[in-house]
This record gives C-alpha cells, structure tokens and sequence, in this order.
C-alpha cells in the first residue's frame, strides 16, 4: 500500500516528462501528434516496450507503468499513438501473434518505427462482416474512427460478435485509407475494407480474459492521459485567475471564481483516486474499476475543461493558449471508446 | 390571459413564411446549416441582406422614422422564429443591430444620411472595437487614445475580439478622449476606416480553426472630428444603450428550437441519457422562446422593459452550449472530426464521416464555448439579474 | 393575446387569494389540508364549480382559470382536493355519468360535501384487473396513491390497458381504504378492492379525447400550484438573504448567493412561460405542452425548493418556516402523475 | 504505487468482519437501516456501544494513551468501511467524536478522569453548543454570556440546533467570557449539567416531522470554573480543533457505498434515468472512498494533513443528498409516504407502503438537506477549499 511510485516508477516518470518537457515546449503541445523523430526517440528509450510483456521482448510494465507515462503525456499534452499502438495492438500481436507477425511487428512497434492502428467495434464505428473463404477469411465493411489510421503500417480490426482479431496490413488489396483530422490535431482514418483476403496467420488467438485486460490497459492509459491534461489545465487557470485582474482586483478572489476552481480541485481529486483504484485492482476487478475511472474521469475532463475555458475568459477559446488546445484533446480522449454514455451504459448493464 | 397569436398575427406569420419559402434558396440553407461559427460569412450573409433589404425586412427592428417597417416586437418575434424555422442565414450584428441603431439614435443628420444607407446596402461591413485585452468584462478600463489634432483625432491602441473585422471597412471604436476624467466619462464613440493608415487586423484562430475573430492594432490612425458619434466623453453612455440592444434585442429561443430540431433531424431519434438531454434543452429552449414572447407582447402594450429580458443571453448561451455538446455526443465517433478547411459548405471541405450535419460538429462545439463569455459572461449576467431583477 | 388575466379572471384570482389569505395564516400554511368548514366555504364561493361544464351546472372554467385557483392556492400553500377532485373527477362525472351519478356527486364535489377521489393508473401505483360479470364487472387489485382518498365518499378508478372509467362508492363490499400521510401533511389513502362488483351504470363513457382533455387540465392545475408555491418561496428566499447578515453583512451581498438566487429567478420565469404556453395552447396541442410545463415545472420546483431551503440555513430544513413545509409539498407536487422523469419519457416516446 | 491493501491489513478486515457477524444483531442492523436521522437513537445507539466498549473498538481513533486500540489511520478506514458494509448504526459523535478528543487533549487530569469513562460507557451523553440564533457559519459572533460569580460562572443565552439534547445530560458549549475581546478571543469551553437549574430544551422539528433538533435556553445557569476546558480565552483554538475533527475526523465513503447498494438491493434493477443518476453517484461515493483511503496512507506514512481532506465533507454531503433524492423518485409513488410515528422501525410504525425501505425515504430526503447547512455550509466548504487546497 504506497500512494507514491516506486523508485523504478518515478525514474520512469522523470525520463518521459524531461523528454516531453524537452520536445514539446508549451506553444507547441497540443497541436498534433509528436515528429516522427521524437516517436523514434521515444522507442529508444524503452517507453514504447513498455506494455509489452517480457516474454515477447518487452518490459512487461503493469498498469502502473502505462498510467505513469500517459499522464506524463497528458502533463505535458504531448500526443501519439501510444495507447491503441504502443499498448493494445503490441500487446495483442504479443498475445496473440504467430512468429512471423511478432517478429515483423513488436520490434518496429517499440523502436518507434512503424504504427499499427486499431480499428474496434462500438456505436458508430462502422460495420464489418468477415467470412470463411478457404483457410482465410474475406473481410467486407468498414471501421470510422481509426486513430493513427493514416500513417499505419497494419491494422488490427476487431469484430464485436465473433472473437475474430486480425491484422490486417495497410497495403493488403481492397484496403482503403481515407485519412481525416480529429477535434486534437490528430490525423484518424476510416478503413474500408472491400472484399479483402485476410490469411488464417493474421488471427490474433488471444483469449477473451486477455483481450479485455489489454483493452483496459489501453483506456486506462487514456484515463491517465487525460487526468495528467486536467492538471495542466487546472494549473494554467489557477495561474490565470490569480493574475487577471478586473475591476481592480485578480478574479481569483470573487466568490464565483473561488468556488467554481475549488470545484476543479475537487474533480481532479476525486478522478485521481479513481484512478488508483484501478491500478490498484486486483486481476478480477480490473476491467470494471477501468470503466468506473474512465467513465467518472471523462465527464469531469469535459467539465474541467469547460470551466478551465470560461474561467481564461476570450482568451481560452483561441488556439494560441494550451487551455483551448487541450480542451479540444480532451473532447476526443473523452469520447474514446463511446465516452462516458457508453461506460456508464456498460457499468448499469 | 394567452400567448395564442391572433388571427392578424397569423396572417403576418404567412406572409413571412410565403416569403421565405419563395426567397430562401436552398443553398443560402445549406449555408447558413453549415456554418461553424456565430455569425453567416459574407458569402452567405452578403446575398440574403440584399434580398431582405430588396423586400424592405433588413431593418425590420428600427423604427419608422429610421427606415424600419414598423413592426410590432411581436411580429419581430413571430418574422424571427420563422427566419429560424426555415434556417435562414444569421446576419452579422455589429451594422445591423448595434452600430446601426446608435447612428440613427445618436448620429448627427450628416452622419445618418452618410452611413446608414451604405449600412443597408452591404457596402459598409462593421465591426465592433470595444474589447481590448486588459478589459474584458471591466469596459471601462479600456486605454486605446485619441488625441486631439486639429479636425482629427489621432487613435493609438489595440482592440480585441473583434469579430469579422477581416471583412470590414468600418470600425466603431470606444476610445479614451480624456485620460483625466473618470473612467467612464472620458471615453468617446467613433467610427474608423478600416482603410485608414496605421489599422493592422491580425487574425485570432479560435481552438476550433475558424477564423471569427481578431486584433486590430491602431497606430496613431487619423480619425475625423466629424466622425464622433454625439459628444466627446458620451461614449460610456451610448455603449450602454449599444449593450442593452446586444442583450435584449433579439429572440434566441426560436434559433434555438430550430436548431435542436435539426440536429435531432440529422442523427435520429436519441436514446437514454441522450433523449433525456435533449428534452430538457427542448423544453429550456420553448421555455426561453416564450419568455421572450411574453416581453415582446408586454414592450407591446406599453409596458416598460422587464427586467425577465435580462435573462435571455444568459439561458440562450447554455441551450447554445447543451445543443452542441448534445451534438458531439449524438454523432458518436463522427462528431470528432475537425477539418482544417472552410467554410464547410465550401467545395474545398473533404468528404464527411458520417452524415454531413455531424461534419461541423465540433468546431461548433468549441465555438459555441465562446457564448458564455463574449456579450458580457454568464458571470456578469447573474450579477445584473441578480441586482436589477432580484433586487439584491 | 393578453399577459395579464381577463377583468373576470383577476375578479376570481383575488376572491380565492383573499379567501386564503383570510383562513390560511402563514403559520399554519403548508401543514395540510383546509378544514372541512373552509372546503365548503369555497364551494359557496362557486371555486369548485369552476372546471365543471356549465351544461352540468359548473361553471366552464377553461385551463386559465383552473391554473389561476391553482396558483392562489400554491401562493398561499393552501391545500385540498383541489385537482384529482374539483377538476378531475368532477369533469369525468360530468362528461360520462349517468343521470345518477352526476346528481348525486356533483353537486356534492361542487359545494365542498363530498370528495371523489381519483385512482389512476402507473407506475408502481397498484395492479387492477376488471371482470366483466353480467351487465357489470369484478375489480380486484388496489391503487396505491389516491390523494384524499381516506375522507373520499366515492372513487374513480382508471386502468392503463381498459377504456374503463368506474366510479366506485367507498361504501361498496369489498372496497377496503388504508389511510396514510403523505409526505405534505395530505391524507392519503391505498384502496383494495377485493372482488369488488361495479354495476354498469358505474362506468363513466368519457371519450378518449376527452379524457386525455380533463387529465392535462388537472396536470395543469398542479404545475400552476407548484408555480404559486415557487413564487412563495423564492420572495422568502429573497427577504431572508436581504435581512440575514452573517460576518457582518447580508448574506444577499454574497456573489454566490447573488447569483444562486438569479437562477432562482431564472426557473421561476422559464416555468411561467411554459405554463402560460400551455394554457394558451389549442386543443391539439393543450395535452404535450401541459407535459412540456410539468416536465419542466416539476425539476425547477424541486430545484428551488433545495436552494430555499440551503439559503435559508438551518431555519429551513424545520417544519417551523414555511420554506421547509413548501418544499415537502413540492417533492409531492413534483412527483404525481410519475413526475418529471414519466413526463420526459412520455415527450421522448 | 498501489492501494491494495497488504496481507495484515485484510487479516484486521477478517477480523472485523467476522466480529460484526458475531455481534451486529438482526434487529441493530434493522433499528440502523431504517434509522430517519443522521444518528442512531439512543435505544439503538447504547447497546451497539456497549458491545464495541466491550471489544475495545469504541474509541477506535482515539490515541493509545487517551485508551484508543493504537490503530493507524487505514485500520481504522478498513473498520468503518466493514461498519458500514454490515450496517452497523451511526453513533452520535457529540461525544466520541467531538468532545471526547477536546476531553483527552485540553483537559485536565481531574477531567480526563471525570469525564472520559462515564463517555466511553454512555452514562454520559453529549450534546454540542456551538450554533447560536444570530451566529450560524459566523461562530466567532456567540452571544451566550458567562459571568464569574465566585468559583462558577453564570451561563446565559441560547443554543439552537442542538443534535438530541433531549437526550442528553451533558452539554459542551461555546460562551463568551469577555465581551471586550476581540470576537473569537473572549470565547471559553464549558461544560454543562444538563440537569442544572435554567437549561430548558425546546424541540424543533425537522420539516421531515423527525425530532432531532433542539434550542436549548440557558437561564442563570450555573457551571463551576473546574468544568472550563483550557484557559479562559482558548475558547475559539479549541472549537478549531474540534471543527477539524469533525470535518476530516472519519471517513463518509464508505457508508455511502454502502447506503446505495442497499438502496438498489430494495429497489431492484434502475432503468433510464434513474440508473445513470445511481451510476453517477456510485463513482462519486467509490471515489470518495478512495480518496479517504489515500488520505489515511499518506497520515500513515507520515506526511502532514493534506488539504484533499476538505473536500470530504461537502462531496459526502451531496452524494448523501443525490441518494436520498434518488430514493424517493425510485421508490415511486411509495416514496411520498411519511409517517408522523417514529421510529421507523418501532412497532407503534403502520404497514408501509410499497417496500419497507421505502417508508423513510421522504424523511431522509427532507432530512440530508440539513447536511449541506450543518457543520459548516457548502459555501464556506468550498472557500475554504479555494483558500486552504488551491490557495487563492
């Protein structure tokens, strides 16, 4: 029971926020996904490997470790494809992958040298059928929101009502690549697959309890990101509402102001508890404690970053403040995996 | 005791209807649907204010005697929530609604006679110089100088916020004519040419990419006497009354109906939380268009303005804000597309995910952020409803 | 199209409000309901006539006048029989009951004698089967919430899945009446009906058009009582933060209670107009807009209740001011007819 | 980096748990979970503290040398959080909470030695005198008067929302000694004799028709100098201790947990929006709890008071409140009910309606609105919190 990282845990922490601190100066942060240079930088220094279990060439960090570096990406609103690549689709080609897959993949994953994107079932996401043919399968439909899709080597396309998980190479005919901006910066595709040939060796043979383990894996590393962004945010407006002066006075001392940060603090609190408790939680109880942190901490990101906005007055509606940027990676972190609706839909079920 | 509209105000409301129906292309609805931000941009806006000013509707808000059609605050009402029930473009206010109507009540015979009809016509585009960046809510702190020489003034300072000012030709400016005075009697009312030597506009990208607002740095620009709107240091008292017409002067509610009912067009009937959400932003926004019928009916009568009309801008930025939060989360995944192209009814604007409504929704999401700041902050708003309506 | 009430409708606003006045004091207000003296006292008055069709000897009252008895009776936290029986069951006598019924209760209901209790169908409000048995039926079942319904003299029983209207002597065999106080200080009652034989002339013929009518009209009558009893609370609230003074000043000088008690203002204002929305609705619209204002007026009723109460202090969580006993009326208020979230659901479907 | 707790501290939870399973009794669990008020009635509370006297967990977060168990901060987390599991009843913490820490760290020996065993074995009862008519969230501003007369003072004045006075023998209460102090100088710590001549307890009732509260008038009373608590004057740094204790003193997430789930075991599966508001307000009390937890860690560990515990009692208050709320619209029709009888779950209680758990939930409604007003508003929580935890 220690509320502070450990000492391999915060050397990890101090690496990944003095890399960040460094490439990412404030006027930059915010405005897309880090220089593929920075990326490989990144790999060099193990961050990649992280989730990645030992056996398969990683470092087999636990929750911990991937909350540890997220939030330092959130910190310093520094952005990639760190949860979908880095944690879910390493780990399930780990899992999940056969020699070929593994060896091809992992390796250029961790250096940093390639993107593999994930392309997941839920509302809106597009449809997908996949049918026998042969020893393979025929892969029909597509996937809406592929973060990363643009610049990915492969894809990993999973299916809600079959337990197929494939990987899919981007340049595997009848694959389709409509590259678009996200809300963030980011570039996402839509994949559309068209009659596409998937060979027997790009299942993924991951077994369900693991599959929802790495998938809670990656939206806890967005919950982290997202709760190291708000402190950011939080920071940037005390800051503010200390030093904007109307009427003679700075704002931070009327009432409404007060309460209204105090309120801030109180959010960030609470969603960091939430946070540990998942961290915290037992191999049983993971998934859930995932989508009770995630489901409290994306509706008070939103709100945090409203107020945060408000609060910063004209100013934080621009692009030129990280308060305005950040709000915008918040609203596409926060609606993640359905967002918050459908987590709290998931926990009532 | 009824808000039911008699039988000449259901003529007056077909007749508006027939106009629109007939005068409203289908492209100037596309447009003004897929507009992101506050305002119609001039392509849009442009076509529709000739076409109003061609029937004699453009100023369908100023009395007679200035040009207007005399109409009733209600059937300004009713012509209103039918421009938003058929998605008419929105018109920029800043000639129309603000400067318009301090010119015909302030302006001297020559100035009425030299802008108003440029005004109308569309050949004068306004803009607003009140903010500056160390006053936002606090107005009067404002330091942009204008220094006596000769005819002129010579204008040194910086404005902030200054929506469409890249469109403009015109400024009106809140300047400080006399730094010894107090600080609200020292400030006057004029109005710039943008053209004018020494006015640099620097665009103000907002979080969402759109280019709304701006900076105007004025650099010792020479300004005519001639153009002061009433006297030196009556400028707090004519922003005033600019202020109350930004707050009080037009109906949300209806725009806000129209607009939910367009978004529940384009994405389908909601579930759960959502269909929650958006009866209660339904019921705000039919709750706020009558609170604004029941002014207009009252203004009507004779009675003198109602401190309720003070809540307007304050409970129409929220239903802004709930619809496009709303919107964000009802377009699912597609709600989180932002393209770096505009407008988005352009040609220019790549494929949309998902239905096309669901293409400007986040861009409008963050802008609609700016609603509960710009016009005076919802903060402000409580504080005046709490002392001139409460009592407090 | 008119604000302010008809020179007749004012006439009837100010004789029930200075009847109030004059028999329901301040501190006696809130606490339940009028004697049975003053009941018929407004019977005399001809205020319990005033929903009754004149072609039955009321006096054909439309929503504006129900809503403006209504709202006296909120502002003055009156209460009685008011809607169930004065508007509804009087209506639904009249409309469908045989010569009988009509001379036997409406006359009655009208001058304050008897009440008729109404015992509708919903949401755990009690199962009812009905039989038919010869020229009449077998009820069984109970209906759990029938406001007045101890001192009732006769019921009308209402089912969900039947066009059947009964109207039920409490005097019947097998009709059983379970009293209990409601959270407002009202009598309340469960009534069972075990193989209870209703005769045929006991079935109210009140077409569905109409039936819907008379429902919204009694709907109405609560959302205006609410409105009547918000606006009594709220001028409370607004003297007491005037004259508390708490380190020295007002508590009304405080920013946060300043702008607590504008969106106090603020609800009080949105209800008004959907109320008068509703009652200036046509016919075809009248039933969705009376559920608009419901919908709306019951959250803001509640909602104002709390900040009057919080605004209040500890004062207000007391039976001793009127605050603390309008907000028990209120939670009632806000919760018949399944309350606001049965009326979102109801606009959703 | 992890919360878990480590193999003794779920031995302890055994052994707590299986303690309670042994001693917390059908009809204490039934006399707590249908309990209207903020604490157990005596004929509830007595026996339950006799039973944890007897285990030596009464005093559970008192210090080893005032006779606590020596727990740490997570052991005695760990055993309010199994408490709350099991539904043991809420002790009034006038005494154990409030005063019992003032007794053990300002008294003296001859109080300590007075008072401290008739509190742990309930002959004594507390009831608290802080609030005044005039002074509610303004302590500093106490009217009550004591006067030295020889070896006593002569205590007169008026105590209002004193929590089960009628119930109590002892008062500890806040009276100014020297009216020409500066306002929280002049304040000193007394206690009282119930049984002296001039206290009188007037009931207020709650809107809820519970009796929980009193005005408690004190007329001449007189209170030997021996029953002052420190020094003249220390009045006002003792009730800080003590506000502190109560604020941060124990944890509320856990019995909020644990209220909710037993909400839901009575009310079966929600659906709309009633089961995303218990979904909401389960994250809210999870979190809580958590936060608690980290908080006794971080004591554990060492480390100074954080400012995060400020935020316990105002987020505690409102999800107290959002339970209570969503009860009463849960349990439907049935949650209107409210019996004038009490207790709720004495036999003099008529047939309930609907579900029994539904009986008292329009009194507990009305009942945790008080829990945002006492022991400190909201609004002085959240300043305090702006203040104390941001540093504005």
């Amino acid at each position: 029971m220690m509320l502070e990282p450990t000492e391999e845990q915060a050397l990890l922490r101090d690496m990944v926020s003095r890399f960040l601190a460094d490439h990412v100066p404030t006027d930059v942060a915010g405005r897309g996904s880090l220089p593929l240079a920075d990326w490989r930088a990144l790999g060099d220094l193990g961050v990649l490997a992280l989730a990645v279990p030992e056996a398969a060439g990683g470092l087999g960090g636990g929750p911990g470790e991937i909350a540890i570096v997220a939030e330092a990406f959130g910190r310093a609103a520094a952005m990639g494809p760190l949860a979908e690549c880095a944690v879910l689709c390493a780990c399930l080609i780990a899992d999940g992958g056969d020699q070929a897959s593994a060896s091809k993949w992992i390796g250029a994953i961790t250096s940093g040298q390639a993107i593999v994107a994930y392309g997941g079932p839920g509302e809106g996401l597009g449809d997908l059928t996949v049918q026998r043919a042969g020893e393979g399968w025929i892969l029909n439909g597509e996937r809406r929101l592929v973060r990363h899709g643009a610049g990915a080597g492969a894809f990993i396309v999973a299916l809600d009502d079959a337990p197929h998980l494939l990987l899919i190479e981007a340049a595997t005919p009848g694959v389709a690549i409509l590259p678009y901006a996200l809300a963030d910066g980011e570039q996402a595709a839509l994949v559309r697959f068209d009659a596409v040939e998937v060979a027997c060796e790009a299942r993924l043979q991951v077994t369900p309890t693991r599959r929802r383990r790495v998938i809670a894996m990656t939206q806890l590393a967005i919950t982290a990101e997202m709760i190291g962004l708000m402190q950011t945010l939080y920071e940037a407006t005390v800051d503010h509402v200390r030093q904007r002066r109307q009427f003679g006075v700075a704002i931070g001392s009327f009432q409404v102001v007060q309460h209204r940060v105090a309120r801030l603090f109180i959010l960030l609190e609470q969603s960091r508890s939430l946070l540990l408790r998942a961290i915290s939680a037992d191999d049983d109880a993971f998934a859930t404690a995932v989508t009770e942190a995630f489901a409290y901490v994306a509706d008070a990101a939103l709100r945090l970053a409203q107020d945060a906005t408000q609060l910063h007055g004209g100013m934080g509606v621009t692009e030129d403040l990280l308060v305005g940027r950040g709000h915008r990676r918040l609203l596409v972190l926060s609606h993640l995996f359905g967002g918050a609706i459908a987590a709290r839909a998931k926990l009532a079920a | 005791m009824s808000l039911a509209l008699p039988p000449e105000a259901l003529r007056f409301r077909d007749e508006v209807r027939a106009f629109l129906d007939e005068h409203l292309s289908a492209d100037l609805r596309r447009g003004a649907a897929l507009t992101s931000g506050v305002f119609a941009e001039p392509d849009i806006a442009r076509p529709w204010q000739a076409i109003l000013e061609t029937r004699g509707w453009l100023v369908y808000h100023w009395p007679v005697a200035a040009g207007g059609p005399g109409w009733s605050r209600v059937q300004r009402w009713i012509f209103e929530k039918e421009c938003a029930e058929a998605g008419a473009p929105a018109l920029p206010g800043m000639g129309l609604k603000l400067v318009g109507p301090v010119l015909y009540s302030f302006g001297d015979d020559a100035q009425k006679a030299d802008y108003l009809p440029r005004l109308r016509s569309g050949e004068d585009f306004w803009a607003q110089g009140f903010s500056e960046p160390g006053s936002g809510s606090d107005l009067a702190s404002l330091r942009t100088r204008a220094v006596r020489d000769g005819d002129d003034y010579l204008v040194t300072g910086q404005k902030i916020w200054t929506t469409q000012a890249h469109h403009a030709n015109r400024l009106f400016a809140l300047v400080r004519t006399n730094p010894e005075a107090k600080p609200q009697a020292g400030i006057s009312f004029l109005l710039i040419d943008m053209a004018s030597p020494g006015v640099t506009v620097r665009p103000i990208l907002s979080a969402s990419g759109d280019h709304e607002l701006n900076e105007v740095f004025l650099d010792a620009v020479r300004v005519p006497v001639a153009n002061r709107i009433g006297e030196e240091g009556q400028g707090w008292t004519i922003a005033k009354f600019l202020l109350e017409n930004e707050r009080g002067g037009s109906s949300f509610g209806p725009g806000l109906v129209a607009d939910l009912r367009r978004l529940l067009d384009a994405t389908g009937p909601l579930k759960g939380e959502l269909a929650t959400r958006a009866i209660r932003l339904s019921l705000d926004a039919r709750a706020l268009e009558t609170t604004e019928l029941r002014t207009a009916i009252e203004l009507d009568a004779g009675a003198p303005p109602t401190p309720r009309s003070l809540i307007t801008k304050l409970v129409a930025s929220e239903i802004r804000q709930g619809i496009d939060e709303l919107a964000v989360d009802a377009f699912g995944p597609a709600g989180l597309q932002l393209p770096a192209e505009r407008p988005f009814y352009g040609p220019g604007m790549p494929a949309p995910i998902g239905p096309q409504a669901a293409q400007p929704a986040a861009a409008r999401y963050l802008n609609s952020r700016a609603w509960t700041i710009f016009g005076g902050t919802s903060e402000i708003q409580l504080t005046l409803i709490a002392k001139a309506a409460v009592g407090l």
